[in-house]
């Protein structure tokens, strides 16, 4: 199954078994079902609950909000998650702050999802990763979907804390097939971790080398380098990858950490202040003098996404710049 | 789409209940206390009282319902008391005391109590308010969302995203807008090009001005308004031609002499006091005397706690 | 503060200049090439054609000047070709080749050439128009800023902070909406309460319709009110009746096929091709060789280079 | 002179030095001269370049983002730092993104100042430091005035780089007062290092245990941290206070912090995606093996900051705060 259908299953299956959710979005109603088809079939089967809104991003997430205050769990898709931006007073400043300002905690059931990443050629306003501006507000929660996250699990689970999340999907992955029964391919199998941590090795999540820890959208190219650096320089990884981004909690991955090698973070997005160096400097602290080196983080190119394919490819976060940078680190 | 009252009383009187000038007059001696409890340096951060306007919340006070969202803005003392009559809570909440009805995490600005609920930036709450509609529509049908919003709020994109969807989807929602001809310390001409009517047309949003403060003619006028509001979710725009008295939060009013001497002419607790000064006297010294005493009592507390964090 | 035109031509005729009908048809040919490229797998990304609306730049060509600034949208080819003449600039962004005008980094969506400046984001360049317009008012006494935006934009609440702004401060700023009934998939029933018109003058701003794609008739009515806009800084929201004969970006068309027939039969192509097919005729070929050509060139060219980041 | 004053006098030297300068902000004419009387006296010499505004910020730095476009360097007074979330998109997605979006270098001199920081009792929605928000976005530079910066030199340094930039400002160090001559008080000194760092230090610049990074809103804690430390622990501190926060560099600050028992860095805010977090990265980076513990990160509570001072207080960070933290440090 993709994985574009899978989150659309989970959209259905949300709004089967609690007749409250909401979903708002711009072109979200059939027969177009969004700009990425996520979901389609909705305003068909739920009419009254699928609302397809002016471009009003802002205005949108408010309005979502108030669904939630008034008992009405609601979903709202941006189309593209870097309009986010325009939402940031509503999720951070309203919905983020109202679980907690009035002295007492707030339920707010509301997911705000945002289709993100380059790739697809879309230019530089239209293929950001805005995961760690969003980082470190109290009360906000920042999810990522990933082939090895079945949405009808998670959504469930983020609806269920009744609190704002933001929910980040690639828009690349959404092209990609959701992994299953514990195969990755022929090479890597997975698992999830109890803390709900996806986890891929090699033949046994205790051998490895490495640990590459990626939020979803990378999952394929954080594998693809797995298996580069398993065939051409018999370095095995392990690879993490957390459903839930923050808060992020470290603790259960400290075992497998403080056994690794090397540890790299990768991340879309450019440098500085991410959700990568959050995660590095929780390993950092907590494993201080048990780590050999410090962690590693691989980011974009320190500027726009640029259109074109060629431009687009240098900037990025691909297969190679993970295998070079952990090549590098391990040289080190 | 467009009504108004006239400005002066015409027609037949309306009398003041006592109920409504004992309302009034708490709201006016809870912010008139403020402010001195402020100079005295005995309150903390900013407030903005609503000395003026009183008579806003007081005439929609028995057209609102307490399955009725409301939502408040930062001048919103008014607005809490004409629907809870709950000094103590409010006046905790200010002074950070034990009794708080945030346990003094929100401060004057930021109040949630049951269905009513405040914030601190301006236009924010449209948005949510016309959510919050759209679900009573549903859950509580005859239900409404009241937004409370100053003029310079106009200035907010959020006001003309909300107007539109809240248009578009019929929701039950109520904007208030208190037109006090100013914003801070910047007129309304310099800040607002066109008028709220038109702005609210342009949304096809009905507007209704009210230009008196002649509370039983404004519930007269408003009665039926509302009425379409809750049975036809047709949303409303209600703008208030009102005087701030004082300033903007705590002295610092910068208009011209002659702006202010205008305001506190028109302001209703002047004209009250002509009109049957023994029953204002009475009322009056009944208010002061019991706010004086809420304040007391709220500065004997000890501090907020705040556990459920 | 409103006028419209007449929809159906009235009055004396007017010609089409050789010189337009041959815009027109390089601006049309262009969007077709992009449209095949793309089947062909030939691109990348995602474009946006003006299929139908390519008389608007055309009109506004004679009316607009090198030093006024234009801001264009994600719907954007025919304002930069109308502005420029470059469809190989233009071609190599979106093919990511040599010549780029922003070598290849921006693409179809975020144009920067001189005063000409495009964003991706719907409903950002009004405010920044409206800066613009301001400064240009002072080092440029008699330009303009002139923004295009879709109907769908009316949503975003930027465009309200602009025109307030811009009226308030006298900008000199020129708002051409293309009003194509629809936005992506949302017709504007769906997404609009109340009329572009209305909204214009809900904040004093000026509003003119124009219902007509007769060229020179645009231009008849637009130029006493440009006129107005440079000389008397008085903004100025035009709005064309338009419509999107393609889908809206590539062969993402949900309309009904009612819906689309419609709008094809009121494309000036098909009209043009009626009233003077042999002149159409010809300019018509002479167009699609050029742009042939000018795609197999810059298809030829190597990728673009991007030094200056 | 108090740092109002200072930031006061700055804005009017850019005033005078270039006739193109314009300002813009809610209620920043005079008689009102902004909520916190920075802009005190501009319109009134300046009425043409001084635009008092509707309530708009995303609007007001659209307006000066394209003043700024052409050719006018525009300066934004928001209000209350915490609105900057409403213009979150016109200063992340446009101003940030054009000066490279276009495939080339697009000048764009705009200032959005920020008002920011707790303390004041201003409550949970005028009282953030948004700093971390905006960190990491390439083409966008995060300044913050401190009691040792002369704004008459950081401002036409920020404006004079044509690049958009926030400039977040203490509101409590508003009423604090500039030191100079190097004076900080009986027992400090500090110097301006040459990469526009200040540093505080006791007797000897080069002579310290601990090293404490803090931006200027801080920079009365940090210096009364030390203090306590010195009296009560005899641990010597030096204090550095950077005026811009992103891009950080870490390079010239490397010799000292080389030699630091211990390094901390204190922001207000809470933890998650900071931009200490980021300072911490780049030292553990460069440091590797060099240093002899983590660096530790002080932040606000994670939650929104309370409006009633006691409360305020529990979640703040405070003097107190920055030495329990140096001393736990320490003590692992
Ligand atoms: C988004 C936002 N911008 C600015 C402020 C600061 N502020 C508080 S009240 C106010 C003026 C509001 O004017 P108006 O809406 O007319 O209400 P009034 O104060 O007159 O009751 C301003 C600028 C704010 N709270 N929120
Ligand atoms: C802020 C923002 N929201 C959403 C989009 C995605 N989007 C691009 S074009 C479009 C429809 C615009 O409609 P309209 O303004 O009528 O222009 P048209 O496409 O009809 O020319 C949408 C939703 C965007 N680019 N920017
Ligand atoms: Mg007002
Ligand atoms: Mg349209």
């Amino acid at each position: 199954m993709r994985v574009a259908e899978n989150l659309n299953l989970a959209l259905h299956q949300a709004f089967e078994s609690d007749p409250a959710v909401h979903l708002l979005g711009e072109d979200v109603a059939d027969p177009y079902g969004g700009a990425f088809k996520i979901t389609k079939g909705l305003s068909s089967r739920f009419p009254d609950r699928v609302l397809s809104t002016p471009l009003s991003e802002g205005g949108i997430a408010g309005v979502a909000a108030g669904l939630a205050l008034a008992g009405h769990p609601a979903i709202v898709e941006i189309m593209f998650g870097d309009f986010a931006a325009l939402a940031f007073d509503q999720i951070v400043n309203f919905a983020g702050k109202s679980v907690s300002m009035y002295g007492r905690r707030l339920a707010l059931p509301l997911v705000v999802r945002c289709p993100s990443g380059a790739g697809r050629g879309y230019g530089p306003t239209h293929s950001q990763s805005l995961q760690k501006h969003f980082v470190g507000v109290p009360g906000l929660s920042l999810y990522e979907i990933s082939p090895f996250h079945d949405n009808r699990v998670l959504l469930p689970r983020i609806l269920g804390r009744a609190e704002p999340a933001l929910l980040f999907e690639d828009k690349v992955l959404y092209t990609r097939q959701m992994f299953g029964d514990g195969i990755v391919d022929g090479v890597f199998s997975f698992d999830l971790m109890e803390c709900g941590t996806a986890r891929v090795f090699l033949d046994d999540p205790d051998t490895f080398d490495c640990v590459l820890i990626v939020p979803g959208g990378l999952a394929h190219r954080a594998v693809a380098a797995a298996r580069t650096l398993m065939l051409e320089d018999e370095i095995s990884c392990l690879v993490l990858v957390p459903a839930r981004l923050y808060p992020f909690d470290v603790e259960p991955l400290l075992p497998a950490l403080s056994r690794a090698a090397a540890i790299c973070v990768a991340e879309d997005g450019t440098a500085g202040g991410t959700w990568g160096g959050e995660v590095a400097h929780q390993i950092h602290r907590r494993l201080w003098g048990r780590l050999r080196r410090p962690v590693t983080l691989v980011h974009a190119a320190d500027t726009v996404i640029p259109t074109a394919v060629h431009l687009e490819e240098q900037v990025m976060v691909r297969e190679g710049t993970i295998t070079a940078a952990l090549r590098e680190t391990l040289s080190d | 789409m467009e009504s108004v009252t006239a400005p002066t009383t015409r027609g037949r009187a309306y009398e003041l209940a006592d109920e409504d000038l004992r309302i009034l007059l708490l709201i006016r001696h809870f912010e008139r206390t403020l402010l001195e409890l402020f100079e005295q340096g005995e309150l903390n951060g900013t407030t903005h009282t609503c000395l003026g306007q009183e008579y806003v919340p007081v005439a929609l006070r028995p057209l609102l319902r307490p399955r009725d969202f409301v939502f408040s803005n930062h001048r919103g003392h008014g607005h809490y008391l004409a629907r809870y009559e709950d000094p103590h809570g409010l006046l905790a909440e200010i002074m950070g005391r034990e009794g708080a009805v945030c346990n003094g995490v929100g401060g004057s600005q930021h109040i949630l109590r049951d269905r009513y609920l405040s914030t601190g930036v301006q236009g924010q709450s449209l948005p949510v308010a016309t959510g919050v509609a759209l679900g009573l529509k549903k859950t509580d049908p005859g239900a409404l969302a009241c937004v409370y919003i100053g003029d310079g709020t106009w200035g907010e994109g959020a006001v003309y995203e909300a107007l539109n969807m809240a248009q578009l989807w019929n929701a039950p929602l109520l904007v208030v807008v208190e037109h006090n001809g100013i914003a801070q310390s910047t007129p309304t001409a310099a800040q607002m090009a066109g008028t709220i009517g038109g702005r609210a047309r342009a949304f096809g949003v009905r507007h209704h001005r009210v230009a008196t403060s002649d509370i039983g003619r404004i519930r007269d006028e408003l009665a039926p308004l509302l009425r379409d509001v809750r049975d036809q979710c047709r949303p409303l725009v209600v703008e208030f031609l009102t005087n701030r008295v004082g300033p903007h939060s705590k002295g610092d009013d910068s208009r011209p002499p002659e702006v202010i001497r205008l305001a506190r002419e028109q302001d209703w607790y002047r004209r009250y006091g002509e009109e049957f000064p023994e029953r204002m006297a009475a009322f009056d010294a009944e208010a002061r005397e019991l706010v004086g005493r809420v304040a007391r009592e709220v500065a004997a507390r000890p501090p907020s706690v705040w556990e459920d964090r």
